[in-house]
Formats: C-alpha cells, structure tokens, sequence
C-alpha cells in the first residue's frame, strides 16, 4: 500500500525485542523485569543485548521467584512504571496466578476505578520442543476466562511486534502468548512504531467453503492445509484470532455466514479450549442459521504433552490432521 | 512529669510535637470507634460480607503510619481499617464502602476487605493473606527508579510471613536495596493457628537475618515504640539502604471474624492482652508528659464520636451504586 | 426403592462431613489437611469436632501456605497417604496452580504410569456471600481443562457425600467443587458408605421442550425456573451435571435429542467457562441436527464479582433470568 | 597411609566399608561417564528436548544418597540424572528414556527432566525449580504417620532456595519435625543468575536459622564431607528431631543447558572449579588410605565404560512407544 511504512524481514524474536527496544527508548517508565533476561538474554534470547543498550536498572534480572516477580510488576505498574514480565516458560504462571488473576486482574475493578495496572506478561508458551509436560502447555483460555485482563496470541513477526507495543500503550494488563516455535521463524516487519489493535483478528487467506480459525502456530499449519485442501477444489477461508480476550466476534462470525463451516484448531487440551468459547459463540449467535454441518474443533490431546518426539507430534494438531477434518467437514461440498 | 530524664522520655514525645502527638491519639480513637461502628451496624444487618476488626492493634497502624506522607505508599491486609484510617482516609466513605455505596472509596464494589485510598497513599487492603507484599515491593521499585524518595510500608500478619510471597518479596527487596517497610503485626494467631503451630522460629523478626535485613520486634501496642522502629527503617529505606522488618506484638481483641467462636484461645488471654489495650496507654503517656489534659483527651473523643456518628449518617444517605455498572471498570479501556 | 438404605435430613456441610468421618474410621491412611480445619473447624465448619475424634496428627492445621499445603498433599499421596486438602476458598488454589496442574495432574503421565496421586482437593467456590472478587470466583473451567484431573461439582447434600467418597476411592486427583451457599442446605442423605459414581450427570427434572443444565448451586435456581416455565406451558429438562471432568456426554446429548433446546447455566463467567465446553461438546455431535434453535449460555457476568449485595446478584443468573432466557429460547414453542 | 592420625582420617573412610567405598567411586564414574555420553548422543541430534548436566557435581549426588536404603526417599531437579544413578538406577533404563523408548524409566513419556525410579525411591526429577521440595516434605509426613523410618532428601539448586515453595515446605516441615533431609547443591548459579545477585543472603545454609533447624555448609565436591553431614541430619530425621538443611557447594563444569553460552562466567573460573574435580579427589582418597590401587581405579573405570556401552546399545535397540499411545496412563481409573 502506499504510505505503508518499509519493512524488512525479521525473525518473531527480532521483532519482539524490536518493539521492547522502541518501547525502552521512548519512556523511561518501561522495565523488563524476568529470570535470565539480562545478560542471558532470556531463554529463548528474545531480550538479548537489551541490558547492554538500557543497563541492569532497566533490564532487570529476577531471582527465580515468579509470583514474587509477578507481583512487583503489579505493584511496579499501580506507582508509575509500565513493566513487562517475562514468563521463561508460562508454564511457570501456574505460579504466579495469584498477582495475574486476583491482583492484576481485579484491582481496578475491586477500587472502583481508582487505579490502572499497566503492564505486560510476555507468555512463551506450546509444545513441539521436547521440553515434556511441564515445559510445553498451552494456558491462554485459563486466562481468556478472566475479566480484567486482555490475552493476545500473534502468529507473525509483523504482529508479534504490533501486539507487544500496542499491549504495552494499553493501560489493563495483557499477556502475550509468544509460540516457542514461532521465535527463529521469519517475516515481513514493519519499521519504527507499529501496533496491531488489541481484540482485531486477520483473515489470512478468503475462501468459500469452509472457516478455518487458528492463532499462533496454528495459522501457519491452517494456511498449508488450506493450500492442500485447495487442490482438491476446497476453498478454504483461514482466520488468524491474533486475540483471545476479547475475540473479535464479527470477523468470525462474518466468515460462518459466508462459509457456513467452521472449524476451530488450537494446541491446547480440546475440552474447555479456546476452540470452546468460538464453538459456543456461532452456536449462540444469529449465524448458527447458516450453519451447514456442526462446528468441529480440532485440538490438542487430553493428555500432557509427552517427551517422545512422535507420541508429541500425535499430541497437537498437525496440517495432515487439519487436511483431513477439514475434508470430512467440507465433506458435502465436493 | 517535666523533670524526667531524657532518655526515659518515650520516642515519641522527643520526636513529635503536640499536634503530630494529637492527631495520633486522634486517629486511635477514630479507629476504634470507626470498627465498634462497623461492628454494631454489621450485627445489626445493615453490612454484608465479612469483616475484620483490628481493635486492640491501633498502636501499631498509627505508630507505623505516623511518620509517613502522602507521597509514601502502604500496603494493607484484610485486617486493614486501621492501616487505611493512619494514612489518612475520611471515615464517613470508608462507611459508605462497607454499605456498598457509590461515594464509597470503592463505588461499593470492594467492601472492607478492599478497602483503599490510593490518593492518600494506601493502595488497598487485600483480600489474598500475604498479597500485598509483592505489590509493595513493586510500589519500592518504582520509587527507586523514579527517584521519588517514597517509602512503602508493608502491613502484614504473622500468619502471611508463612506464605510464599512473603519470603520472595523480602528476598527481591533485599537483592534491590528498595525502600520498604516490611510491617509483621503479630497478634499470635493466624485466624485459629497460633505462631507456635504455624512458624518454625520464636520471633518472626529473626527471619530477617534470612534475607540479610535488620529486624526488630518492639511493642504493638506501645505507639512510641513502633513510631521509632518505623522511622528509623523508613530513613535507611529512604538513603538508599534497603528495607527491614519490624515486628509489632500485638493482639486482636474481637474474633478473627464474624464466624469465630474462639474455641483456640482462652478468656484469660483475651483478659490479659484487654489490659494492655493501646488506647488508655496512648492518651496516659500524652497526659504523663504534659502533651495534652485528662480534659482534651476527652474532648477529642467527643469530637471522634461526633464524626463517626456524621460519616455513619453520609455513608447510609449515600446513593447506591447503578444495577446495570456491574461491568464498569473492569477496564480502563475497552 | 427396596433395599436402598435408609436416609436421614442432613446439611451440605454435615454430608460432607459424615463422608470425611467414613473414610477416617474405615482406613488410617486417611489424613486431612487445611488452614483452621481442627479446633476451629473449617471456614465454614465443615470439619468441626473431626479433630476431636481422630487427633491432629490425621485432621492437620497447615500453616497458611497454599502452595506447600497442596504440595505436601502430592507428596503424601505418592507415598502411602490418602489426603484430603482443604482450601479455605478455592480461589486460594490460584497459590498452588503448580502443585496442582503440574505435579498432581501430570505426575503419573510423565513417570509413564509408574504412579498414582489419590488424593482430593476440597474447594469451597462461588459467590453470594459479600466476600467480594478474591473470594468468590468459580474456577472449576480451569481444572476441566486439565487431563490428570477429575472435576466434580454437587448440588445436593446426598451427592455431596457421594461424591466426596468417591473422590476418595479414585486413585488419581480428584477436586469438589463446594458451594459456599449450599452448606447450609438440607437435604435426604442415605446412612454409611454411599458413592456417586464419578463423571455421571443426573437427570432431575423430566421435560419436553428444552434442556436446562446446569452444576452446584445453579441446580436449585434451574428446578424452580423449570417449576414456573411449567406454569406456562413449557416443559424443561433440568440436568444435574455433578461432574465438570469428564462430562457426562451421553446424558446431555440423549436430552437435547430429545427437547431440541439447550440452554446452559453457570455461575463462572461465561466466556470459556464450562457453558462454553457443553455448547461445542454438543454442536459436534449428531444431536446438532436435532437442535431447533441456537444454543444459549446463561453465565456469569464478565467482570470480577462486586461487593455490593445489588451488583453480585446481578454478576451471576437468578431464577428470574433463566426463566425469562428459557421463555425466549422455548419461544416457538408455546 | 596406615600410620594417619585417626582424626585427620576422613569420615568415609572411617564410617564405610570397602565395598560401600568402592560402590560410590563406581556411582560417581557412572555418572560422569553416563552424562558425556548423554551429551555426545545429544550433540549427534539422537536426544530431543534439553538436558542439563551435573558433571562435576558427582560428590554431593553420591555422597548424599550413600548412606540411604531403598525405603528411604529422594525427590530430585531438573539437573537431576546423578541424584537418579546414585539411588541405584539402571542407566541402561535411563538411556532408554532419554531416547524416548517404551523401555525408558518413564517409558518415554518423561526424558530428562522427569527421570525418575520409584521403586529406588527416586521420585522423580522435576521440571518446576522447588517443585520438588513441597513433594519431599508430603513424602516425610507419609513417613511419620506409617512409622516407616525413612528419610526423604529433597535435592534443589541455588536458584530454588528463591522460590515460595522453599520457605514454605521447609517451615512446615520444621513445625511437624519431620524426617526430612533438605541438600541445596550450590553450584553459584541458578542459569546465569549468581546467587549473590539473586539471594539476599551470603550463605543458604544460613536460612535454616529462619526455620529453627540446623544448618551446616559443606564442600560439595568431597564425597566425605557431604556424606558426613547427610548421615548425621539423616539420623536426626530418623529419631524424630525433624529436618536439616545442608548447603553442598559444587559447580557445573558444563553450561546450563545447550542454549548456555557462558556468557556470565569466566573462563578462569570454570578452570579453577574443574581443578576442584570430585572425581579424581574421590579416587585419590581411596587410593591414598588403601581402600583402592591405582590398578583397581583403572578396572573400575573399565568396568564402567563397558556398561555405558551396553546401556547406550539396549536404549538404541529399544522399541518406540505406541504412537497411538498418546493418552494412555494419564489416568490410573478412567
Ligand atoms: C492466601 C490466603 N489464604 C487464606 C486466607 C484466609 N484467611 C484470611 S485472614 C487469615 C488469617 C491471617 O492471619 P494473619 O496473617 O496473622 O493476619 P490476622 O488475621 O491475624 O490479622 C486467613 C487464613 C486468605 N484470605 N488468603
Ligand atoms: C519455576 C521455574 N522457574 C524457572 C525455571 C527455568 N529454569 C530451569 S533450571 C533454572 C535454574 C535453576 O537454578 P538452580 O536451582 O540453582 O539449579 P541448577 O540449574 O543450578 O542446578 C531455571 C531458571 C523452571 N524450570 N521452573
Ligand atoms: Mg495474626
Ligand atoms: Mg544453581
């Protein structure tokens, strides 16, 4: 488009440490506090560097104490500064639910308004590392069922970038769900200041057949199944949800009265995953009407995510699964 | 007496003068008689919910508070009416939040275990026992990287300091050198649970040595002793060299809360500790040395009796808040 | 019915209890733990006088220590002890989210079947209490989305106790869902040992036009909707859902065959709460051509809950809510 | 030396048996030897996921689970493969696992980080940092309840001493005296966070002041030293004084994990810490008070290097899981 701003490519972990950058350069109100984020560079070295550019005071090692860590940035965030926690794995959010859910979460609405929590929680998070089943879960509808927060999830650099600033200019918390596989993967992003409205999901390929809605790892997998299912006279529409609270309702809801299919693939455990809420909400809406076929959900296995590589790969939606249930619910069209 | 020897003058009477030591009796009585109101109108149905009176501990919320201003934060617990009254909040919306009111420092949507007056520095009780330690911690780290010269005093109980957050918010605090008052009012029981069956050491001060901080425990309920612990560790908080630990003896002559039968402790001990009560030897050490007449002292409990019965009446005209709010303010922005 | 056993009117609370004082008497490694469960008796005095009967070496005061407590509860149940861990409020297992969800839930699965963790976390939930938003969320989605564990909600004093022995007898971790404004509630509660079979719905009111399920204490308000709705003509179903993992799927699939409505009720906020697993569990299986009319889920509201007596009732659904949903929902009916 | 005063003869060699001797050396050569050919199998791309290496912290491991029968109990780390051998693992079935096979100590479904033997008493490895230590303290009550007389050591690093679940599994087992052996290997770093920036305490044996139990600092990398002091807190556990915590001071010669880059240490004192090799101090001390010749070190070696071979070969020739075994064993009852 003209007037879009250049871009250059940059892998997921780049762009993220670029909107970190800008972020640090622009208010010196912003911290990032984590374990191991300073020299380090963080686990998956999304902050490498950083400390060097902005000093120790800014980027901010933590002793290994994640409620405790959670819970300065809450603190940090109610008297001025506007923190970004880092998460190593948020499977280590299992404990700090405590600060994110009843402090966090609540404490505006408990004060009746009197105070905003301006923070961040940066969220790595999913299987397909190896790393076993308490390295590799996938929490986001936990927190999806949580007033008071805002739940992001980008599948691009170019939105891993938009998501992290504009999570960061919002004034509630907001948890970014950083998919680990998606670190070293490259794209197109934009340079200098560039948000992605919170709540505004994408639709990353039209089709007319069938709705296929993914976020994080899964857009990519959705996008070469669609391309698969395209061969076979499938016209597939993929939506990318980028957010999990709120989920932008009409753009799901406009492709199901345009496709009358859907079928929602997520990583985390199917029962009571974000493939639920989107399921249940066409089921309740006016487009439940132009439903053609019941909504399938394709999602992860009701097991913890195992250490063998291929028990690993059977466990969370593959583009061979999504090609074949998508086939079977577009079944009537060819 | 005016020819007592120096150094057998009390703390606060060398170091405070005649209105400082006033508005402190003040406040004692204000909470007293602001809790016996709460009381009287929760027993006769007027207040829902729960709640927790800190009568018998008003020395260590004044004493601790005394020396503070506006500028500088605390941190409160469920038992916090009298920490939220010491920083310096009007009874009469304290009332109206215990009635679910909108002029209530909450709108009526937090209560008394909510209880907050960010805009005097307290920035909430809390209802999570041990929550509000991290979230002070983080009110330090703000203070030390904005350069606002601010202390935060962190109120907790004897049972919190056998919580997680306790230990990893002392720790953090320490490791940053921030500016924080860790307040342990000891009143020996965690709801039913005395320290003997709940801590593993005699005197909950002594765990500051594990997080390499001075500790001290002085006399809850001699407001000279706390005022002088408090000050001296709000100056080391404030040049730089890091928090500490006070701990205040003290004892909570009602129940832990409405549903308590006190089966865990004895009348004798209740007696005993009724005899110590903070209030008579407050306004006899102001009399004793010459601060104020058995006359004045009277004086100001009329007038406390005549703000309290005011702000009763304000916080019962006041208006309820609208049925159709109640998802107000979950966000700052939607 | 013939041979069943004879039953006596008992509270909640007290089925609760006599299920508690059956597996202390029947097998000595039995032990239960929890803040205030001895002398004091529990929160709401659920455990009374236990600790009398079978000594405080089996009915255990813990130090106020959520994550420790549940943790030690693990330990326990891999080495030989059958416990039983008592939050004081489920929102405190946002504390021990880790013991819980990684350890508990996991631990048989990662150690490839090597061993088991019977053991069963009691969890008093929800809101009407006036406790305001850190002490009456219902977090049961949560745990539903979790594999390794199994989810149990009673609504009747009778199941309360079967439940609970069956949670018991389960060799893997089992959590009970409490509402705190069921203990109090009376109800026929068959004498010695009595078990409800784990994961089975139960059908407690026959209808014609639509299904109404619904857990705890949501049951009550759907059966006198159900009553009033039969006053004008339409004839609901009312499920009983007793257990949130698994669910029940045959039950609530065979009514909505049957009415062609459902319409489902809870207290949890609505979005991702377990409103939104039925809907999709429903809308992928053949009884989604059986479905006259979109699926409707009556939750809770999405914002924290507030103190205000007024705003909490309006946060979650009222006997006059699901009438009037369920009247628009059977509209074409009547 | 025959003619060695008695007191300045090691504790090892005057407390244990030739055999037991010997079997420690061959446990400590296990172990370096099974973890370099871990790490070479890894660097081949033959292991997935991570791994994280004790090679140089072989004394603490062997030296703390030497004097330990098989009832008695360990719960490991994350860095946890020597805790596993020297509680008497087959490293042929530990292999397995790391190969993911169904011959694995968890059948593949844990690897690395979940390694565990129960029937050795090994409870596992643990992927939370302190998520071992709540487990450990569960494990001692199980003891004291059914008076079965064993002890638990519960292994953690530096870094763990940080996290709530340290002080509260070590409060609560002080308070119910429990027969529990707390071995904080301290290798300087948690990653690649000293602990002097991320503990507020000079020493961590200092810390069990703050839970009135006994602290004791040892060298990590003499076998004898930390046997001495795990025999003496193990026999105090035994007799029912309660637990101990012991403070082994070792080193990681190897990075973190894979992703380490050294970034935080020197290159000076990753040598000087290799001089301080636990191997070949070990060796010698056999060597020099008569338990070993020279020859025999060397056979012993031999020996096993023939095992590591054999194991590396059962683990390559083992069967692969069932792939579609995925949700089998994640629950014992379903
Ligand atoms: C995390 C958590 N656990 C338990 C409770 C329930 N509870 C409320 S107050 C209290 C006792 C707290 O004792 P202490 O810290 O000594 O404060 P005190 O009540 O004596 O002022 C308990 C157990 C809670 N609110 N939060
Ligand atoms: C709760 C939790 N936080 C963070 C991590 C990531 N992590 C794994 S090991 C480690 C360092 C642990 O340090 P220490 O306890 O000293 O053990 P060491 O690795 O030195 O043996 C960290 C931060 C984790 N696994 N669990
Ligand atoms: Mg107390
Ligand atoms: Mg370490």
């Amino acid at each position: 488009m003209d007037g879009a701003p250049p871009t250059r490519d940059l892998s997921f972990a780049e762009a993220l440490r670029e909107a970190m950058d800008i972020a640090l350069a622009e208010d010196d109100r912003v911290v990032l506090m984590g374990e191991d984020i300073g020299v380090y560079g963080g686990a998956f070295q999304v902050t490498l560097d950083l400390v060097h550019k902005y000093g120790a005071e800014r980027v901010i090692d933590t002793p290994i104490s994640e409620l405790g860590g959670a819970g300065v940035a809450v603190g940090a965030a109610l008297t001025g500064l506007w923190p970004i926690y880092e998460f190593q794995f948020s499977d280590f959010s299992t404990l700090a639910m405590e600060q994110i859910v009843n402090q966090a979460a609540k404490l505006r609405y408990m004060l009746g308004g009197a105070v905003s929590v301006p923070l961040v929680y940066r969220m790595p998070t999913g299987s397909g590392t190896g790393a076993a089943a308490q390295h590799s879960q996938s929490l986001e509808a936990w927190f999806g069922h949580v007033p008071g927060l805002k739940v992001v999830q980008p599948s691009t650099p170019a939105d891993a970038k938009g998501l992290l600033l504009a999570a960061l200019d919002d004034p509630d918390p907001v948890l970014i769900f950083e998919h680990k596989l998606l670190y070293k993967t490259k794209g197109a992003v934009p340079e200098g200041r560039h948000t992605v409205a919170l709540g505004t999901a994408e639709t990353r390929r039209e089709g007319r057949d069938l709705t296929l809605v993914a976020s994080g790892v899964m857009v990519d997998r959705a996008l070469e199944a669609a391309e698969a299912l395209a061969g076979e006279g499938v016209s597939a529409e993929v939506i990318d949800l980028r957010s999990i609270r709120p989920i932008d309702r009409d753009t799901v809801l406009a492709s199901v009265r345009k496709t009358g299919r859907l079928m929602v693939i997520y990583e985390a455990v199917k029962t009571l995953g974000i493939g639920a809420e989107i399921s249940a909400m066409v089921a309740e809406s006016d487009a439940f009407d132009f439903l053609d076929a019941p909504i399938v959900r394709l999602g992860g296995a009701e097991s913890p995510i195992p250490y063998n590589p291929t028990l690993e790969a059977a466990a969370v939606p593959q583009i061979a699964d999504i090609v074949r249930a998508a086939r079977d619910l577009a079944g009537g069209v060819v | 007496m005016p020819d007592t020897p120096p150094e057998q003058v009390p703390f606060a009477i060398r170091h405070y003068d005649a209105q400082t030591l006033t508005r402190a009796l003040r406040q004692m009585f204000l909470i007293r008689k602001f809790e016996e109101g709460a009381e009287a109108a929760y027993m006769r149905g007027l207040i829902h919910g729960t709640m927790h009176l800190s009568i018998g501990q008003e020395a260590s919320a004044v004493g601790a508070c005394i020396g503070l201003s506006a500028a500088d934060k605390i941190t409160s617990t469920h038992r916090g009416h009298g920490h939220c009254i010491a920083k310096g909040a009007d009874v009469a919306r304290m009332f109206a939040e215990f009635f679910g009111k909108e002029t209530g420092y909450c709108r009526g949507r937090g209560g008394s275990m909510h209880i907050a007056d960010v805009d005097a520095g307290n920035l909430g009780a809390n209802g999570i026992v041990g929550g509000g330690i991290p979230i002070a911690v983080g009110a330090g780290l703000s203070a030390k990287r904005l350069g606002t010269g601010a202390v935060t005093v962190c109120f907790f109980g004897d049972g919190a300091n056998n919580e997680g957050a306790f230990h990893e918010g002392l720790n953090i605090a320490s490791v940053w050198k921030l500016p924080v008052v860790f307040v342990c009012e000891n009143n020996k029981y965690g709801m039913s649970t005395s320290t003997e069956k709940s801590t593993a050491v005699a005197s909950i001060a002594d765990r500051a040595a594990a997080y390499g901080m001075p500790g001290l425990s002085v006399d809850g309920n001699d407001f000279s002793a706390v005022a002088e612990a408090v000050e001296d560790a709000a100056a080391r908080g404030r040049t730089g060299e890091g928090p500490s630990l006070i701990e205040a003896m003290t004892y909570r002559q009602r129940g832990h809360s409405r549903s308590d039968r006190n089966r865990y402790r004895t009348k004798e001990e209740i007696e005993a500790w009724t005899a110590r009560d903070p209030l008579p030897r407050m306004a006899g050490m102001l009399i004793d040395h010459g601060v104020l007449t058995e006359a004045q002292v009277a004086e100001i409990e009329a007038e406390v009796d005549a703000e309290i019965a005011a702000a009763l009446d304000f916080a019962q005209t006041s208006p309820d808040p609208d049925p159709a709010a109640v998802t107000r303010d979950v966000y700052t922005v939607v």
